[in-house]
């Protein structure tokens, strides 16, 4: 993403958040806005529970946080699921699990990152087998700062996503296709051999339409 | 030559169609003694005469392709023939030349498979003879007590008389039905015979016991009232015998669902269809006994379907367990349909036929308020749908998980085009299901009871109520096609998976030659529920293996009676003749 | 009629030709050159001719033909209605194996004299005993017959047959000392070795006499005619035999010495009702154990052995119960016995022809080389067991039908036993024929042989289609197989015409 | 004082014991011994006893040979001339069978080198 | 022509109750949680966003046409159901049909539901729909042992005929014989793949299950027929056990009191595994049912 935006991690969200929603909002009929105000009132999540994130996705769901009366409610599988949560670091041999995971969630979806070690690497930031800025290889449309985020901020988080939604905002998994190479690319360098199978992202690259 | 023996055997294989088209007046052969055979079409045996008219031509294509041998035509024309005899005779010797041909043809017919063994030959031929004694002995009876060998109502029985001839006709039909714990044969004769001649043995041949069993209520109108009484509305016999039958539907059902080898659930499932034929003739009634036909009927059609289906995916992969195959539902279509209707069938789900015939039967039970039958017979109905799931799944669907499985083709010509009339007929008497009690009523008054009489081909109806096949396909049709058209009017795409491996495997990537496949496996759990493992933990074969080793022993034994020695010879006339003499002089008298 | 018989004894077809045409023809053996099969083939269709011809001249009553003065003291052939029917079947029976041999056997023992003089010699023998009405002829007929058996038995003259011919001699010669022992006290009783005569007289000797005679002949007779426990030899004499032999052994011999056995019972006994019954029992004792122990055969030759020693059990159970329409469906159940087991045999022989030894393994699969000879080999068991439609079914439902009619089921459920057991076993080996093996595991043609002609085959299937016949159409022989029980039952008969009086 | 016992009762009866001694000895041997040719022996000496019973019984002391010659002309004070014929037909068959089992006897001998019904195995099932 | 109106009508109603009963659920279990919970609508929601999703995963024609099957098996089993009596109206076709009929509709959908998880090839789901026969097995037993108890006591298999027959509260079959219901009761909530027999679906918890590859509009098809099969259970309920309903309020008020009534039971008893479930129907329905029918036939 960098050589085309030239900017990088939450560089990028800056710009993002920045944008100019108007003109979408001009564009969208009375369908899409109804769809896309389902769309935020009703999120599944695939809670990928890598590192000490794990665990605060717990008590969002129980009756402290009731994450559900925002219509938040765990999804099991990636295909049911509308946001995939990465709580934590992610080791190379995780990420390449996240990654099938989230191109096996149907469109429209999302990411939220979870904690700070995934936006810069975190207290594992000299590690020699995590990624440091999982939005080189993930398209994150969201990320929540913290080491860890309480549940409370992890809410603000979903709360913002669904405005955003609701508001029919270009989501993450549009870069991801416009810019499928970008991000391919910088997945086999980090995978190396054990790159993925291309048979969950080949549809992106003919042009598949969604 | 060759041809001449095709075309021959394939006009012997028509022959019960022409009979039951064409047949007028009875035909007699004289016996010895002054008994004669006759021949003749009853009520009775024109619906089973039907079934074969229907199951004999389709049955013989799969056998007219090149890759099959000569004498299996030839054999199977020997027993259709065989059968027809059995059906068209008046009398019980004519009735036992047709079982017996049917026997040993059908047994030459298994036993030229390669893959048949010394057990299940063995099995096979001693559990069909000693049912061919029986009911030889009970014939005999009759004879001792009539003076003849025609079939007709034996009145005036003493108990002793009447238990004892109802036991030997009963358990020689019971054999043939496959009735538990005398089932034994059929899963290993199924599963070894050729592929062509599983579709005979179990559509055909074994409706041939259900045939003998109603032939008992004609030959003994006295049993179901007069010798036990009466029990909940019912005759206490036919509650037994509905209770062997279930029992056996059951076991047969579990002992399915535990198979690995497609042939050999299929055997298992024969066995637990005819289970409920068995129930239904106990039940009684009218509605009991065309519950009974119809669903005779069903099963014909069914097993046709099912065996052929099946046969073509072994002679196009050469696989026959469950683990070896998958995923052929893109490479055989055909018989994937095929396979399917027969299983919904199978299963008893509407809107096919094999709803109606178990709704007949449910029907006869909640008349007789034989409710705990009623839930018994539920309960193997629920446990076919795992192994109908498991007879769809495993070869159709899922992974293919051997290399033939992956290369295989559409089965030829002669699987399929007895395949699709099956699934024309099957889906006709679904949406008609009026047909299978029209046919059946001609039965009911033969046997002296009231016929069901359906206001129209296309109700089943009974004094409980009924349904409309007809709006019941209709309804489930439109509704079907209305959800898809919906469907694709709705926003957004559908997208085919870019490969046979973009599952959701908890974020693993599986690789084409991990085994994804869930074939063989399927229905194993079920061991941990108590009633049904302690059923799979038993069987019978241990019995009949100790039998025979006991008689092996014994023939050991009486081998020893022979010795090789001369001298040894002489001693044993010398040692009778003393003991004889002694015995003859002690008594003191003459010759 | 003695006088028609007696303007011109050469010429006229008179029963003496059944015994004299087969001697005189042996005798003149160095004659016949290599015409000698066909020729035997030829007479023995001629002798099944005329024995047919005289059997539809005693529909009314025995022929009597005097040799040198009449009865009761000289000696004198008795041609009824069963004796001539068995002898059509047995001449019958030596006529398909002579064409059997005739086409098929190439072995250089076959090809020898001996073996032709053999046949002709044991033809006669049995002939003789079936007509003969005189007890001391009756020994004589035995022991040629008997003599030629233990001959052919050691035909092969290596150390097999050799074995079974000295053990079928040491066994026959205790029969004969038997046979001889119950003449000669009969004789010193009765004063008379005429059969009539001495049923005449057989009811006034001392009872412990007549109980020693009575058992002295069951056991030389039992000997012969295979009932346990004197048939312990069989299986060894048929295993050692070439099947030629023993098809003849069990299709022809057999079966003279049964109607010997149950003619004297018949015809001697004043009441043999008491006598059938111990004979019953002893029939379905050798029944039972037979099949029995057929089930462990692994020998082709020993199994047919057995199998046969089960069907004679059957036989003496249906001719003891002295019951006509039984005692009919017995004599029908030999007749299809006898072809049954002739086609059998010589479907052994045929495949010992083509694998390295009678046993199990060496005939597995065999049917891929020999399909014809497999079927038939499935068509004649399937006689065998009493299946339908073919012979053995019809004769196995007269036989139980006639009991049911009595109302005695015990022999029924014992010939249902039987039947199962022999299903057992016949239908394993036919499975071991049919099972598809690698071909190297098949002996090749032995070596320096001629292989048959096809035309080997035609006697096979002549049987065959007399098996199917008979099993379809039963009332083709039904008129005369009731005659032949009736006149078996038919002591007074019987002795009336010989002797004049009623006894 | 003989004379009381040359009666026909006493003959017959010595005649029977004779032969039944025979007969045991014959069979004796048939069941104890295990050459060949002592079996075709005591096969031979059974019959001689049922031949010795035959004429022995059927006869009064006293009675001739029932041959018309030297000027016999009729049957008269002969015995009875059945078991005579008879017995001699026994005779030249039982010779005749016994002749055959002993060249089969010799014959087996120079294949097998044995005489011994004992090691007589080549029938049984292994 | 009455079908055109009572169609759509009879549709509409079911999913509509179905939503709200849904929704009802969960506002209910979180108060029972102590939490605050979704709105009432949340399953509307959740259904319409799935039938707006963008992608929808296919792998092949079956795995299409399965919840198309499932959808129209749910359909005709609504349509076969009475919903009213003593009217014309809202019948649907269910003169054509009777109860055992519709027992054996309410199987086309889970058929349709194997079909497609079996093409989809992956071996969770196929595990899923093995776990949901086997229960089938285990419930169906009592369930019609207790629905032939009712056949025989009015001696009909009509629908509608046994809800004719119960037209008071005296007559009910809840009150005439409440051992059947008893039988029937926990059979019908392991139907309803409701708490504590959800093992087969485990919505949240467990990866293997039938729905493991559905996602997008086929998921959306999937919970509606859910939801309507759901519904039209619950109305045969009611009309053999409850006397059915004269006007929809009456239906709705009794479908509410018996949702109340499953929900409850759902709400306080943990999950059993499929075998536990299975042996439990064996034991302690079926026992009941037994004696049932030694209490009402044999005595």
């Amino acid at each position: 993403m960098y050589h085309k935006t030239g900017c990088e991690g939450f560089q990028c969200e800056d710009q993002t958040l920045g944008a100019d929603l108007a003109g979408v909002r001009d564009e969208q009929t009375v369908v899409d806005r109804l769809v896309a105000w389902l769309r935020q009132r009703s999120l599944f999540v695939l809670a990928y529970g890598t590192g000490c994130g794990a665990i605060e996705i717990r008590p969002l769901m129980t009756s402290r946080y009731d994450a559900e009366r925002f219509g938040i409610i765990g999804a099991a599988t990636p295909r049911q699921a509308d946001v995939l949560v990465i709580s934590g670091y992610l080791a190379i041999k995780t990420l390449k699990r996240v990654i099938r995971s989230y191109e096996q969630m149907q469109e429209p979806k999302y990411v939220i990152a979870l904690g700070s070690c995934t936006i810069n690497g975190g207290m594992y930031w000299d590690s020699y087998n995590t990624v440091k800025q999982v939005d080189h290889y993930l398209p994150v449309d969201l990320f929540v700062n913290g080491c860890m985020p309480r549940p409370e901020a992890l809410i603000e988080g979903f709360v913002a996503l669904q405005k955003r939604i609701a508001d029919g905002e270009k989501g993450g998994w549009l870069r991801y296709r416009e810019n499928l190479d970008w991000y391919k690319a910088n997945q086999r360098r980090v995978l190396g051999a054990n790159m993925l199978p291309d048979d969950t992202s080949a549809w992106l690259q003919v042009g598949g339409q969604a | 030559m060759r041809l001449f023996l095709r075309v021959l055997s394939l006009m012997v294989v028509v022959t019960p169609a022409v009979t039951w088209f064409a047949w007028d007046g009875a035909l007699v052969w004289p016996l010895f003694g002054g008994a004669t055979l006759s021949f003749d079409v009853t009520p009775l045996a024109s619906f089973f005469l039907l079934l074969l008219a229907m199951g004999a031509p389709l049955a013989a294509l799969p056998m007219l392709r090149k890759e099959e041998p000569d004498w299996q035509l030839a054999l199977f024309a020997l027993l259709v023939l065989g059968m027809q005899g059995l059906l068209l005779a008046q009398d019980l010797v004519g009735f036992f030349i047709g079982w017996e041909i049917m026997t040993w043809s059908s047994w030459l017919l298994i036993v030229r498979s390669p893959r048949t063994d010394a057990g299940t030959a063995a099995s096979y031929i001693l559990f069909n003879l000693s049912a061919a004694f029986l009911l030889l002995a009970g014939l005999l009876g009759v004879y001792s007590l009539t003076g003849s060998f025609a079939i007709q109502a034996l009145v005036d029985l003493t108990l002793a008389q009447g238990l004892v001839l109802v036991l030997l006709f009963g358990a020689a039909f019971l054999i043939k039905i496959g009735t538990l714990p005398l089932h034994l044969w059929i899963p290993r004769s199924y599963d070894q015979a050729p592929e062509p001649v599983t579709v005979v043995l179990s559509a055909l041949v074994s409706k041939m016991g259900v045939y003998g069993l109603l032939l008992m209520l004609i030959l003994f109108p006295e049993m179901p009232g007069r010798w036990f009484g009466d029990w909940l509305n019912g005759p206490l016999s036919g509650y037994g015998l509905a209770w062997i039958g279930v029992i056996t539907s059951i076991v047969a059902t579990f002992k399915a669902i535990a198979q690995d080898d497609m042939k050999r659930l299929l055997a298992y499932s024969s066995i637990g269809q005819l289970g409920y034929v068995t129930t239904a003739i106990g039940v009684g009634g009218a509605l009991g006994i065309s519950g009974a036909l119809y669903h005779a009927l069903v099963h014909t059609l069914v097993s046709l379907l099912l065996f052929i289906s099946f046969a073509g995916i072994i002679a196009q992969t050469g696989q026959r367990r469950f683990n070896d195959l998958g995923e052929l539902i893109y490479r055989m279509p055909i018989s994937f349909f095929g396979v399917l209707i027969g299983i919904i069938a199978l299963a008893g789900m509407p809107p096919l036929p094999g709803f109606a015939s178990k709704f007949l039967i449910f029907v006869a039970l909640i008349e007789a308020q034989w409710i705990l039958l009623f839930a018994a017979v539920i309960l193997s109905s629920a446990a076919a749908f795992l192994y109908c799931y498991k007879l769809i799944y495993a070869p159709f669907l899922g992974q293919a998980n051997s290399p033939e499985a992956r290369v295989a083709r559409e089965a030829p010509w002669p699987y399929l085009i007895p395949q699709i009339i099956l699934m024309g007929m099957l889906v006709g008497l679904g949406m008609f299901p009026g047909m299978g009690t029209a046919l059946a009523d001609p039965v009911l008054a033969a046997l002296g009871l009231a016929p069901l009489d359906g206001p129209s081909l296309g109700t089943l109806a009974t004094p409980y109520g009924g349904y409309d096949g007809v709006t019941l396909m209709l309804v489930f049709g439109i509704a079907f096609a209305l959800v898809t058209a919906l469907f694709y009017m709705l926003r957004g795409q559908l997208r085919r998976a870019g490969s046979r491996q973009d599952l959701s495997f908890a974020g693993e990537v599986p690789t084409p030659d991990q085994p994804l496949h869930y074939g063989a496996g399927m229905g194993r759990e079920l061991r941990r529920i108590p009633l049904i493992g302690w059923i799979l933990a038993r069987s019978s074969s241990g019995f009949f293996s100790g039998l025979a080793e006991r008689v092996e022993r014994l023939a050991e034994h009486s081998s020893r009676l022979y010795p090789s020695q001369p001298w040894r010879w002489v001693q044993s006339f010398v040692v009778v003749f003393a003991v004889l003499l002694t015995w003859g002089l002690v008594r003191g008298g003459g010759l | 009629m003695d006088q028609i018989l007696l303007q011109s004894p050469l010429l006229t077809p008179t029963p003496i030709w059944l015994i004299a045409l087969p001697l005189l023809v042996a005798f003149l053996s160095p004659l016949w050159g290599r015409a000698r099969w066909p020729l035997l083939f030829g007479v023995h269709l001629g002798l099944f001719a005329l024995a047919l011809w005289l059997l539809a001249g005693v529909q009314d009553g025995p022929l009597i033909e005097t040799l040198v003065i009449a009865p009761p003291l000289g000696i004198h052939l008795h041609a009824d209605a069963v004796s001539l029917l068995l002898v059509a079947l047995l001449t019958f029976a030596v006529a398909l194996v002579a064409a059997f041999l005739w086409q098929g056997a190439r072995a250089p023992h076959w090809q020898s004299r001996q073996a032709f003089v053999l046949i002709m010699l044991l033809s006669a023998g049995c002939n003789g005993m079936l007509l003969t009405g005189d007890l001391f002829n009756l020994y004589v007929f035995i022991e040629i017959a008997g003599v030629s058996a233990y001959l052919l038995s050691a035909l092969r003259r290596d150390a097999a047959a050799l074995e079974a011919g000295l053990k079928y001699l040491i066994i026959g010669a205790v029969s004969a000392v038997f046979i001889l022992f119950a003449t000669v006290l009969t004789y010193i009783t009765t004063g008379t070795l005429n059969l009539a005569a001495i049923g005449m007289a057989f009811a006034d000797i001392p009872a412990a006499m007549q109980i020693l005679i009575g058992l002295l002949l069951l056991v030389g007779l039992g000997i012969k005619a295979e009932l346990f426990p004197f048939n312990v030899w069989v299986p060894e004499i048929y295993r050692g035999s070439d099947p030629e032999a023993s098809a003849l052994f069990s299709g022809v011999v057999v079966k003279a010495f049964l109607f010997v056995l149950f003619n004297l019972v018949f015809l001697i006994l004043a009441d043999p009702a008491v006598v059938g019954r111990w004979l019953m029992i002893l029939g379905g004792v050798t029944m039972v154990i037979a099949e029995l122990t057929a089930l462990r055969q692994r020998d082709l030759r020993r199994m047919l052995a057995y199998s046969s020693l089960g069907q004679v059990g059957l036989i003496t159970l249906a001719l003891g119960f002295a019951e006509t329409t039984v005692v009919a469906g017995g004599l029908f159940h030999l007749v299809n016995h006898t072809l049954a087991k002739l086609l059998l045999f010589m479907v052994a022989a045929l495949m010992l022809s083509r694998a390295s030894s009678g046993h199990l393994d060496a005939l597995t699969g065999i049917a891929r080389r020999l399909p014809l000879a497999a079927g038939l080999f499935v068509l004649g068991s399937l006689s065998m067991l009493g299946l339908p439609p073919l012979a053995g079914f019809m004769s196995k439902l007269w036989i139980m039908a006639g009991f049911a009619e009595a109302g005695v089921f015990w022999p029924i459920a014992l010939i249902l036993l039987g039947a199962l057991l022999e299903a057992a076993y016949f239908f394993r080996w036919i499975a071991l024929f049919y099972r598809p093996v690698p071909a190297p595991r098949l002996a090749s043609d032995p070596v320096g042989l001629p292989t048959a002609s096809s035309a080997v085959t035609w006697p096979l299937l002549v049987l065959a289609v007399l098996l199917i016949g008979f099993g379809l159409a039963p009332v083709l022989l039904e008129p005369a197989l009731n005659l032949a029980a009736e006149v078996l039952l038919d002591r007074s008969g019987a002795i009336e015409a010989v002797m004049g009086v009623r006894p | 004082m003989l004379d009381a016992l040359d009666t026909p009762g006493v003959h017959h009866a010595l005649y029977a014991v004779g032969s039944m001694a025979l007969f045991s000895i014959g069979l004796y041997g048939l069941l104890t011994r295990r050459h060949l040719l002592k079996i075709f022996m005591s096969l031979a000496i059974m019959e001689m006893a049922v031949y010795l019973l035959f004429i022995g019984l059927t006869t009064q002391p006293g009675r001739t040979a029932p041959i018309l010659s030297d000027g016999l002309v009729e049957f008269a004070g002969t015995a009875d001339p059945v078991p005579q014929a008879l017995t001699l037909t026994a005779l030249v068959i039982a010779l005749a069978v016994l002749a055959l089992g002993v060249s089969m006897s010799i014959r087996y001998h120079q294949l097998t080198g044995t005489t011994d019904v004992e090691t007589m195995s080549a029938l049984k099932d292994p | 022509m009455r079908a055109l109106i009572d169609v759509p009508l009879m549709l509409l109603v079911t999913y509509t109750m179905g939503f709200f009963m849904y929704g009802f659920y969960r506002q209910f279990m979180a108060r029972i949680q102590n939490r605050r919970g979704p709105p009432i609508w949340q399953n509307l929601y959740d259904n319409l966003k799935f039938f707006s999703k963008s992608e929808t995963l296919s792998h092949g024609p079956m795995f299409f046409l399965g919840p198309m099957i499932m959808m129209a098996g749910a359909v005709t089993t609504v349509l076969f159901i009475p919903m009213l009596k003593d009217t014309a109206w809202l019948q649907g076709f269910s003169a054509s049909g009777n109860l055992i009929l519709v027992m054996f509709l309410m199987v086309v959908g889970p058929l349709g539901n194997a079909l497609a998880v079996g093409a989809s090839g992956n071996p969770f789901g196929v595990m899923g729909v093995t776990r949901g026969l086997t229960r089938l097995m285990g419930l169906e037993v009592p369930f019609f042992l207790g629905l032939a108890l009712i056949m025989v006591q009015y001696e009909t298999v009509s629908i509608s005929a046994i809800m004719a027959a119960q037209p008071t509260l005296a007559e009910w079959t809840l009150v005439t014989n409440p051992l059947i219901f008893l039988v029937v009761l926990l059979p019908f909530i392991a139907s309803l793949n409701a708490s504590p027999f959800d093992v087969v679906g485990a919505p949240v918890e467990v990866y293997s299950g039938p729905r493991v590859e559905f996602g997008g509009r086929l998921l959306g098809i999937l919970m509606t027929q859910n939801m309507m099969l759901s519904m039209a259970k619950y109305v045969l309920v009611v009309a053999l056990f409850m006397g059915g309903a004269s006007n929809l309020l009456e239906l709705f008020v009794k479908v509410f009191v018996l949702f109340m009534l499953t929900a409850s039971i759902s709400a306080v008893f943990p999950r059993l595994r499929t075998e536990q479930a299975v042996d439990f129907f064996w034991r302690i329905p079926l026992g009941l049912g037994v004696v049932a029918v030694i209490l009402t036939l044999w005595i």
